[in-house]
């Protein structure tokens, strides 16, 4: 089968799924057909009319309740399917939708920071290659250069908190603790992940803030470096939670095979528990990443709210402003390019998390491969 | 056996993975159990000696008063039904059932004479001495020389990597050769010394129940507990593993449990036959096990009644 | 108790106030059109009135707000009206009115007293932003009235004859923004500074205390700042930078409300803020600035003052409202909205809500041109109380 | 080779040595508990502890520490402490003590001798290295014992001597200023060298070897496991006791004193917190139109997305065959799930409020908030659809019964639990969101209870299409994270609205977190039940 | 059995579970089988019939051209060792094949002279003639009564619950004889019958089994496929099992994998032993087979050479 070509196998596939639809079409009697017909039809003419803001979206949504009525009456098998599918269908649309509706709205300031580089035109480009943000002295100019680097010292200190605590946690939960205390720790954990982050931001701006303010006698109040640990255990929960699920899915067969042999559990776990778990762990900790970077509340309370690099870029006793904070915080008086200028970072942060969400599946797909597998 | 009940009450405050206080309701059991069955006088040396065994999974009996000795140096085969308590015996004998949170062991187990359910037992070193082979084969995810380099490695009997070769203290001739015995003594060099560098995942199931044998042989284990270690494995691939276990029992105490009977008869030394209830109802020479069972249910069970 | 909002008014027929007119507006595309306006119909749209923006304006605004959804009673005292114990500055002024708070001011706008304490004739309520905020919501109709501190030519960038045709401007108090420090400064002897010394602040010139003349303080200046967009930091650049877009390099931190600014300041050793009257206290002390050689001080009593109109960063203080095609009389407001701002325009909203809140309430002659305006919807004279 | 056949199957009884080991434990415990004492200024540095100054103590007790670790290894060494100790400590440790040193030697060099950056690097490696080989090279009972015991004595000299006394200063001359101050250096060091300390005695408590990583590893687990719980305890513990006096101002307990319900019948008690609004008239103010918010907006999103995504997930697991489509749909479902809700409001700016009014409103946060739930609900229920053993399905399926039958009837009832607990578990997620609705829904800061939204009362027919209106739903409204936010941003000034504001901000934060907390024990403990159940059955 | 090949080139476009084109691959392989064993002219009536059956899991080729007739109102065993196709044989003849993916059969099944491998056979019809009971017990989480009535009730053939009632036409009083009347025949009822609402679950391993054999009685099949029912069951309960079969054997056509050969010879009329590979080696009455087996491998395999 190895000499099919990836067309042969496209045509394969396309074929297998046209076939499917004409096994369902073949299969299905004609009334339901009709009945199916119109739920998708008029579901998708009011979907068309929302995205359209037309006010006779209703009239499709009507006969698309109708329809399903009747569906579910008569033809509840078919119904059940094409209803589904259309949920199916508007999950995914709602992510194109996402897509679309943040991107479409940063265009404009990205025309406008239009750099030149070697007598190219690139798009965009100045945001990053400049640090300047000021929307209202001359030049107004958007750079997003200012919050990434915020975003970037927040979430490289988020990862060394939530990093090797939470896997250190993990290991605990997974492999140490006894089971009357996991009972109580795994909760425990889960509560943590529950804790609104505005709480989290209360307690940093109120409390901590101050405080840090104090300690490293900075001018005032506001630092990524206790934003970071705020994020970071925040993030923490995330990390140990899928790591833990990493670790307790390396087969206990392993782990015997390593005790069998004479080792401490600790051996194992290092030499045996941990290698073969490491994708699912490292996929904890880039989830732990995602949620640090996409962390809003906490830094946009307990930030300075000055879109500025810090000086030196090393110093974390200063916090500026990450990407999440900039919208919260502006997305109130801003509008025209400022407001686009709002979007350029959601997309910025859409793009980093996702990617770093497709990594993380992309890691536990490795895994789960080399687990399962080849054995 | 007489100082069976003494050795109880030595290591009554002993209860594995559960801090439960230590009933002490089991000794009916016992008794009844001991009717019925005929005490075994083998040849040779025990190597190890199990008394009163009682493994509770919960609330759940898994293994009744079970006293038993292993003698050394031979193939003691375990049969009975699915459920009986055979695997659950196997794992008392390296206290593999210490991971197993809901099990509570109680009673004694000695090697050579050593009670091995006490405070201050060094799990490491009883493991090392009593090596286990699985149901399915469990190499790790590693190179066929690293698993069988694996448990040497841990004890700090080989050195090898960056530091240990910084520090000039580097074992690779004896990691070589190590390798190289226990791989031959499990017969598997033949077939993979040109790819001891490729993931042991990569052979095939016998293959991969070999090197999990060398691997246990690595460490130079007294005893190999084996459970079921060929029921995943195609004919072919079992009748290598029986020839091996034959080999093996010249050096080391092996103790098998097998769901086969045939295999049990080809390959033992004793026979010791659980039934349901988790009670040692027969145990004896493996020829007169299968040949005339002292026990009705044994001689329905081996006769294909049930099971 | 329940809801006192859309539901009330929303039974009489296709009126159905701002909220309906909002469900149609998602039908017709052109939602702004007919945002919270009284479509011509017989009654008047009692929705729920919705004002937004400045941190500065809020006092003012959310404490008339209070005071109207408790339509309190003449024999209150406390709030409205006149006890044994005490008469509500005003009161009297507007002739010893013998209704309730809301009841009376809505009342002149046609609206029915419903005589019932907490429930005016239609609620209201007071978001919490900055002018930038309040000065977007109102033109986009998210909001009836947008609360600013700046002009709203400044804050959207309007020219004076956009801002003229499109919103009308409820002036209702004026603030005499202060230059304030913390406690600690003011330890440090730092009473009063000049103009340039506070420009040089914030222009990243001077960045320690003890680069100001006389003063042997060695703290680095926390420079704190409002929000851009925000009125006060428009008017602050405007009045104090030269300019609505002068550069501000020197500010450390930018909160989007006064209050944040206010506690900043009390918790921050060595800060420095600009903020509104309302929110100064023992730990956020105003300090004195010297504008060319004059010094405005922080005491009512001096002889020039903060709260003089002629303090450079004297601002007004603005209830933005909409001009509306389909308002009737094609007017700037609904009803809802003049009655609202209508009570800040006389004796009892200038003492009550300006002057309780510590800002400077405004000269006679400015209120009555402010009636003027409001005057249009008016089912009575407004002029003589 | 090296050495380590000696281990015996059976370990003696408590030797001499073991106990002076485990008092080694004890004793960087207790520099544990000083050092995150200190950290937070519940022991003053100036002070003094026992009538000895805290900083002398704490390189007292250092100094002690160190002499106690680097003479246990001495001693093994010399065969005086029975142990088997590899042949050397190891990579991890070598770095591990190789960090600090090269810290301190960077430190010494660059600032105590004033050579610059160049020295400072010069000094930080000949330190760091010196420590690295002194912990790699030697047999592991001296390589993990002596260069650790060597950094706490040094460090306890360090602060014995006064070098670093409280009034300790290093301004670290950046353009932006900041300085590293004895109150946070003092403590800082003490605890990281308690943790070393620790790791060291631990490991030598295990007799080095194999046993001894086990015993400074576990250390080090048990100790991260305990903080991360002590953080929950005093997180949530401080909370409640600075939010208990504002959310218990003007309670009243007894017959008729509450607010009325269905009518006539009177709750016997009254808490103004979270029974009022905010209005001029009342005795005490409260943040009652937050959390009818905070429900109706839970409410809402649960409608939307539970049927959205339990549907997708039916047809994701029953009906379309596991591949391509499948996992597309798994990797944007992923993504949907990880995509910070500041996006989620974004998105609901751009594309809600348009459509809706152009205008904040309950609707356009509930969808917002529906849109940021709907993955999670589509992984979990897919998941637990997943787990609904195929025996069932076969076991229908032979029976001759029909796809869609077999999921009503069996598929669906025994993927119930896990969708439940996945909801709720959700729901408190997204009930503590903040920044969605910031953008979406967020209405007045102090709403009159009289502004309370009243969904169910709100729905009106019109005589145009969609013929039912309803304005509540189109009203913008407070919810409590939002409510939280507001009071924040309000800063102290609140104004006249509320007497005491802090104790408002903290009652608030309480507030939200027992409602959100309480989502998530419902959670817990319904998945709690369920896997009983099951185990049970 | 001369026009298989006829047979299949009929159902040659009917492919399940996948729609590439049918493969015409397989010829050679029958023909090899064919030669090994010996065909089995049973009295009475053939109720299935099976010719030329490929079945493919993606490339595995788990099921090589088996020609299978299955006697009216009688036990058909099949044996063999693990993995040799005897499940996939005996999901073939249901059709539960379909719900595997990879799956792909090729050839054909006639029940009662009808083809089931064909467009437009309806497969709930089919599979409420040839009913299924699996390896392990699966009763649903429900009631024991709802188990039993589930199916009825999905048929249509009984209406009970809110909406039933108040159209009048409730059948509890049907529900009640159906379960009855099947827990009868599953030998279960007097076991259960005063806690029918209990949930399945809380049930015994033997028990859960016969209920799920009830189960299966209670859509009134005609054959009844059994997947190794008692390997999860103790001795007891096997015997329970056993005994029952024999009972269902007078009514029903039954046929059943097994892995004990002894059960095989206990309660079998005829038997069919499957190899490694595939094939079915030799097919006859249970006697015949037992004692005196044609081919040499099965001989081996019966004396437990191998498996
Ligand atoms: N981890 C466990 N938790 C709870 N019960 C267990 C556990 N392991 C085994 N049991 C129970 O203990 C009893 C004996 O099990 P054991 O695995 O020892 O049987 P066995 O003789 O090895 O059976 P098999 O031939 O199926 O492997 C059984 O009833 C089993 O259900
Ligand atoms: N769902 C499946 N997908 C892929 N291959 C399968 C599947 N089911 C069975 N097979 C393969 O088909 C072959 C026959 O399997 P089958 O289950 O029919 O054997 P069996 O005789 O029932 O064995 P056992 O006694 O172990 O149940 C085996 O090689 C098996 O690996
Ligand atoms: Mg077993
Ligand atoms: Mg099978
Ligand atoms: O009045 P502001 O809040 O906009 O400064």
């Amino acid at each position: 089968m190895s000499s099919v070509t990836r067309t042969e196998r496209l045509n394969a596939a396309a074929g297998r799924q046209f076939q499917r639809v004409r096994d369902f079409v073949d299969d299905t009697d004609p009334a339901a057909l009709v009945v199916v017909g119109v739920i998708a039809v008029s579901l998708l003419t009011a979907f068309v009319g929302f995205l359209a803001v037309s006010n006779l979206t209703v009239l499709p949504f009507f006969v698309f309740v109708a329809a399903t009525g009747y569906g579910w009456v008569r033809h509840q098998e078919e119904t059940a399917l094409i209803l589904t599918l259309t949920m199916t269908v508007s999950t995914l649309l709602i992510l194109g939708l996402i897509i679309v509706f943040i991107f479409r709205e940063s265009v404009p300031v990205i025309q406008y920071e239009t750099a030149t580089v070697f007598g190219v035109e690139v798009p965009g480009l100045r945001m990053f290659i400049q640090a300047r943000w000021d929307a209202v002295s001359d030049p107004i100019r958007y750079s997003m250069a200012p919050m990434i680097h915020g975003t970037l010292l927040v979430t490289v200190i988020a990862t060394a908190v939530a990093g090797p605590l939470g896997v250190a946690a993990a290991l605990f939960l997974s492999e140490i603790a006894p089971a009357v205390v996991r009972e109580f720790v795994k909760p425990g954990v889960e509560i943590l992940a529950g804790i609104p982050s505005i709480v989290y931001g209360f307690i940093g701006f109120t409390i901590l803030s101050p405080w840090a303010s104090d300690q490293f006698q900075t001018t005032g109040q506001g630092s990524y470096l206790f934003v970071g640990i705020v994020v970071g255990l925040m993030a923490l929960p995330t990390v140990v939670s899928v790591a833990e699920d990493a670790l307790s899915s390396v087969p206990e067969s392993m782990k015997s095979g390593s005790l069998a042999v004479g080792t401490t559990d600790w051996q194992t776990m290092t030499s045996i528990t941990l290698p073969a778990a490491f994708s699912g762990v490292s996929a904890a900790v880039l989830l732990g990443v995602g949620r640090a970077i996409g962390e809003t509340m906490a830094a946009t309370v307990m930030l300075r709210g000055v879109p500025r690099l810090t000086e030196p870029l090393v110093n974390v006793f200063y916090g500026q402003e990450t990407l999440t904070s900039l919208i919260a915080r502006n997305y109130g008086e801003a509008d025209g390019l400022q407001m686009d200028a709002l979007f350029v970072a959601g997309v910025i942060l859409f793009l980093t998390v996702l990617a770093i969400s497709i990594g993380a599946q992309y890691i536990e797909w490795r895994m789960r491969s080399k687990l399962g597998g080849e054995a | 056996m007489s100082d069976s009940r003494q050795t109880r009450s030595q290591t009554e405050t002993r209860t594995t993975g559960s801090d439960q206080p230590l009933e002490t309701t089991s000794g009916e059991t016992v008794e009844e159990t001991r009717d019925e069955w005929v005490e075994y006088d083998f040849q040779g040396e025990a190597k190890m000696v199990a008394e009163d065994l009682d493994v509770h999974y919960g609330d759940d009996h898994a293994l009744q008063g079970v006293s038993m000795e292993i003698p050394e140096k031979s193939v003691t085969a375990l049969i009975g039904p699915s459920g009986c308590g055979k695997s659950t015996y196997l794992r008392c004998l390296n206290r593999m059932n210490d991971r197993i949170n809901a099990a509570r062991v109680d009673g004694s187990v000695r090697l050579d004479g050593k009670e091995i359910y006490q405070d201050g037992i060094n799990l490491v070193e009883l493991r090392k001495r009593v090596g286990m082979v699985f149901q399915s084969p469990n190499p790790f995810p590693k190179s066929i020389r690293d698993n069988i380099s694996y448990g040497p490695r841990k004890h700090g009997d080989i050195e090898t990597g960056l530091l240990a070769r910084m520090l000039g203290r580097d074992d690779s001739e004896a990691e070589r050769e190590l390798v190289e015995r226990s791989l031959k003594q499990a017969a598997l060099w033949d077939e993979v010394h040109d790819r001891l560098d490729d993931n042991a995942l990569g052979l095939s199931g016998g293959q991969q129940q070999r090197l999990c044998i060398a691997r246990c042989l690595s460490v130079d284990p007294e005893v190999i507990l084996m459970d079921e270690p060929a029921s995943a494995l195609d004919p072919i691939a079992t009748a290598k593993i029986e020839d091996l276990i034959n080999d093996l029992a010249k050096e080391y105490t092996v103790v098998i449990v097998t769901h086969n009977m045939q295999q049990a008869a080809r390959i033992s030394d004793q026979t010791a036959v659980f039934l349901t209830g988790g009670k040692l109802v027969e145990y004896g020479d493996t020829d007169q096990i299968f040949e005339d069972p002292r026990s009705q249910r044994v001689e329905d069970y081996i006769s294909g009644k049930f099971g | 108790g329940g809801q006192s909002g859309g539901g009330g008014g929303g039974g009489d027929g296709g009126d159905g106030g701002a909220d309906p007119t909002a469900t149609e507006a998602d039908m017709d595309s052109e939602p702004t059109e007919t945002e919270s306006s009284d479509d011509g119909g017989d009654g008047l749209n009692t929705s729920l009135l919705n004002a937004e923006g400045s941190s500065t304006v809020y006092p003012i605004s959310n404490t008339g707000s209070a005071y109207w959804n408790s339509n309190a009673p003449p024999s209150d005292g406390e709030y409205w009206g006149s006890n044994s114990e005490s008469t509500v500055p005003g009161w009297s002024q507007l002739g010893e009115p013998d209704m309730l708070l809301a009841d009376y001011f809505a009342q002149k706008f046609g609206f029915e007293p419903t005589e019932e304490r907490s429930s005016p004739p239609f609620p209201t309520t007071v978001g919490l932003s900055h002018s930038g905020t309040g000065c977007e919501a109102v033109t986009e109709g998210l909001v009836d009235i947008g609360n600013s501190s700046g002009p709203i030519t400044a804050e959207l960038d309007w020219s004076e004859e956009k801002a003229q045709s499109e919103v009308v401007d409820n002036v209702v108090g004026r603030d005499g923004q202060p230059v304030v420090v913390s406690s600690d400064v003011i330890d440090a002897g730092v009473t009063q500074l000049t103009g340039e010394e506070v420009r040089g602040i914030y222009q990243d010139e001077i960045t320690n205390w003890n680069q100001i003349e006389g003063v042997d303080y060695d703290q680095e200046i926390y420079a704190i700042g409002r929000a851009e967009g925000s009125g006060t930091d428009t008017s602050f650049r405007l009045n104090m930078l030269g300019g609505a877009d002068a550069a501000m390099p020197g500010v450390d931190t930018r909160f989007g409300q006064n209050q944040q600014v206010a506690q900043a300041v009390s918790q921050n050793e060595g800060s420095i803020a600009y903020m509104a009257l309302a929110f100064t206290s023992e730990t956020v002390v105003p300090v004195g600035i010297d504008f060319e050689g004059t010094l405005y001080e922080p005491d009512r009593d001096a002889e020039n003052t903060i709260f003089d109109s002629d303090y450079p960063l004297n601002r007004d203080l603005h209830m933005y409202t909409l001009i509306e095609e389909d308002n009737p009389n094609g007017g700037g407001y609904d009803a809802r909205e003049a009655a609202f701002i209508n009570m800040f325009l006389n004796e009892f909203g200038q003492t009550v809500f300006v002057e309780g809140n510590n800002y400077i309430p405004l000269p006679t002659s400015d209120l009555e041109s402010m009636k003027e305006q409001v005057s249009a919807l008016a089912t009575e004279d407004l002029i003589m109380p | 080779m090296a050495g380590a056949t000696g281990s015996r199957l059976v370990d003696g009884d408590t030797t001499a040595t073991d106990a002076v080991a485990a008092a080694t434990v004890g004793l960087s415990a207790i520099l544990f508990v000083l050092a995150v004492a200190a950290m937070f200024e519940r022991v003053s540095l100036t002070g003094t502890l026992a009538g000895v100054p805290t900083v002398t103590l704490l390189g007292g007790l250092l100094i002690a520490l160190g002499v106690a670790v680097g003479v246990f290894g001495v001693g093994s060494r010399l065969g005086y402490v029975e142990t088997d100790p590899d042949s050397s400590a190891g990579l991890i440790a070598s770095f591990g003590a190789a960090v600090p040193w090269f810290v301190i030697g960077g430190g010494v060099a660059s600032e105590t001798l004033g050579l610059g950056v160049t020295g400072g690097v010069a000094g930080a490696a000949v330190a760091g290295g010196v420590a690295f080989v002194a912990t790699a090279v030697p047999r592991e009972d001296v390589g993990s014992t002596v260069p650790l015991g060597a950094l706490l004595a040094f460090v306890g000299l360090v602060f014995l001597s006064g070098t670093i006394g409280p009034g300790w200063l290093w301004n670290l001359g950046w353009e932006q200023q900041a300085s590293i101050t004895a109150e946070f250096l003092v403590p800082a060091a003490t605890l990281f060298c308690a943790l070393y300390g620790g790791w060291a005695a631990a490991k030598a408590y295990g007799r080095f070897g194999a046993r001894g990583r086990h015993m400074g590893a576990y250390v080090l687990v048990y100790l991260n496991a305990l903080s991360i719980i002590a953080f929950l305890f005093i997180l949530i513990a401080f909370v409640v006791v600075q939010g208990l006096p504002g959310l218990l101002t003007g309670v009243q307990i007894g017959a008729g004193v509450g607010p009325q319900l269905f009518g006539s019948f009177e709750l016997p008690v009254y808490v103004p917190f979270v029974m009022n609004g905010v209005a001029l008239l009342n005795d005490f103010q409260g943040v009652l139109p937050a959390i009818v918010g905070t429900v109706w907006l839970v409410v809402g999103a649960v409608l939307f997305a539970v049927p959205l995504g339990v549907g997708a997930a039916i047809f994701l697991t029953e009906y379309a065959e596991r591949g391509r489509f499948t996992q597309a749909v798994e990797v944007a479902t992923n993504g949907l799930w990880s995509t910070p809700s500041i996006v989620f409001g974004l998105f609901g700016f751009a594309f809600l409020i348009p459509r809706f009014g152009n205008r904040k409103s309950l609707l356009a946060g509930m969808l917002t908030l529906g849109f940021m739930l709907l993955p999670l609900v589509l992984i979990t229920s897919r998941e637990a659809m997943l787990s609904v053993p195929d025996e069932y399905r076969d076991a229908s399926a032979a029976l001759g019964v029909s796809k869609w039958q077999t999921v009503r009837s069996v598929v669906l009832p025994a993927a119930l639990p896990g969708v439940v607990t996945g909801v709720i578990l959700g729901v408190g997620r997204i009930a503590g969101e903040t920044a969605p609705i910031l953008l979406t829904m967020a209405g007045g800061t102090f709403v009159p209870g009289a502004q309370t939204v009243d969904v169910v009362g709100g729905f009106e027919f019109t005589g145009s299409p969609p013929f039912v209106a309803n304005p509540e739903l189109l009203q913008a409204t407070s919810a409590l994270p939002y409510q939280l936010y507001a009071l924040i941003t309000a800063g102290v000034g609140l104004g006249s609205n509320v007497s005491d504001p802090t104790g408002f901000r903290w009652a608030t934060a309480l507030v939200l977190l027992a409602v959100v907390l309480s989502f998530y024990a419902i959670g817990i403990g319904a998945r709690y039940y369920f896997r009983r159940q099951l185990r049970h059955d």
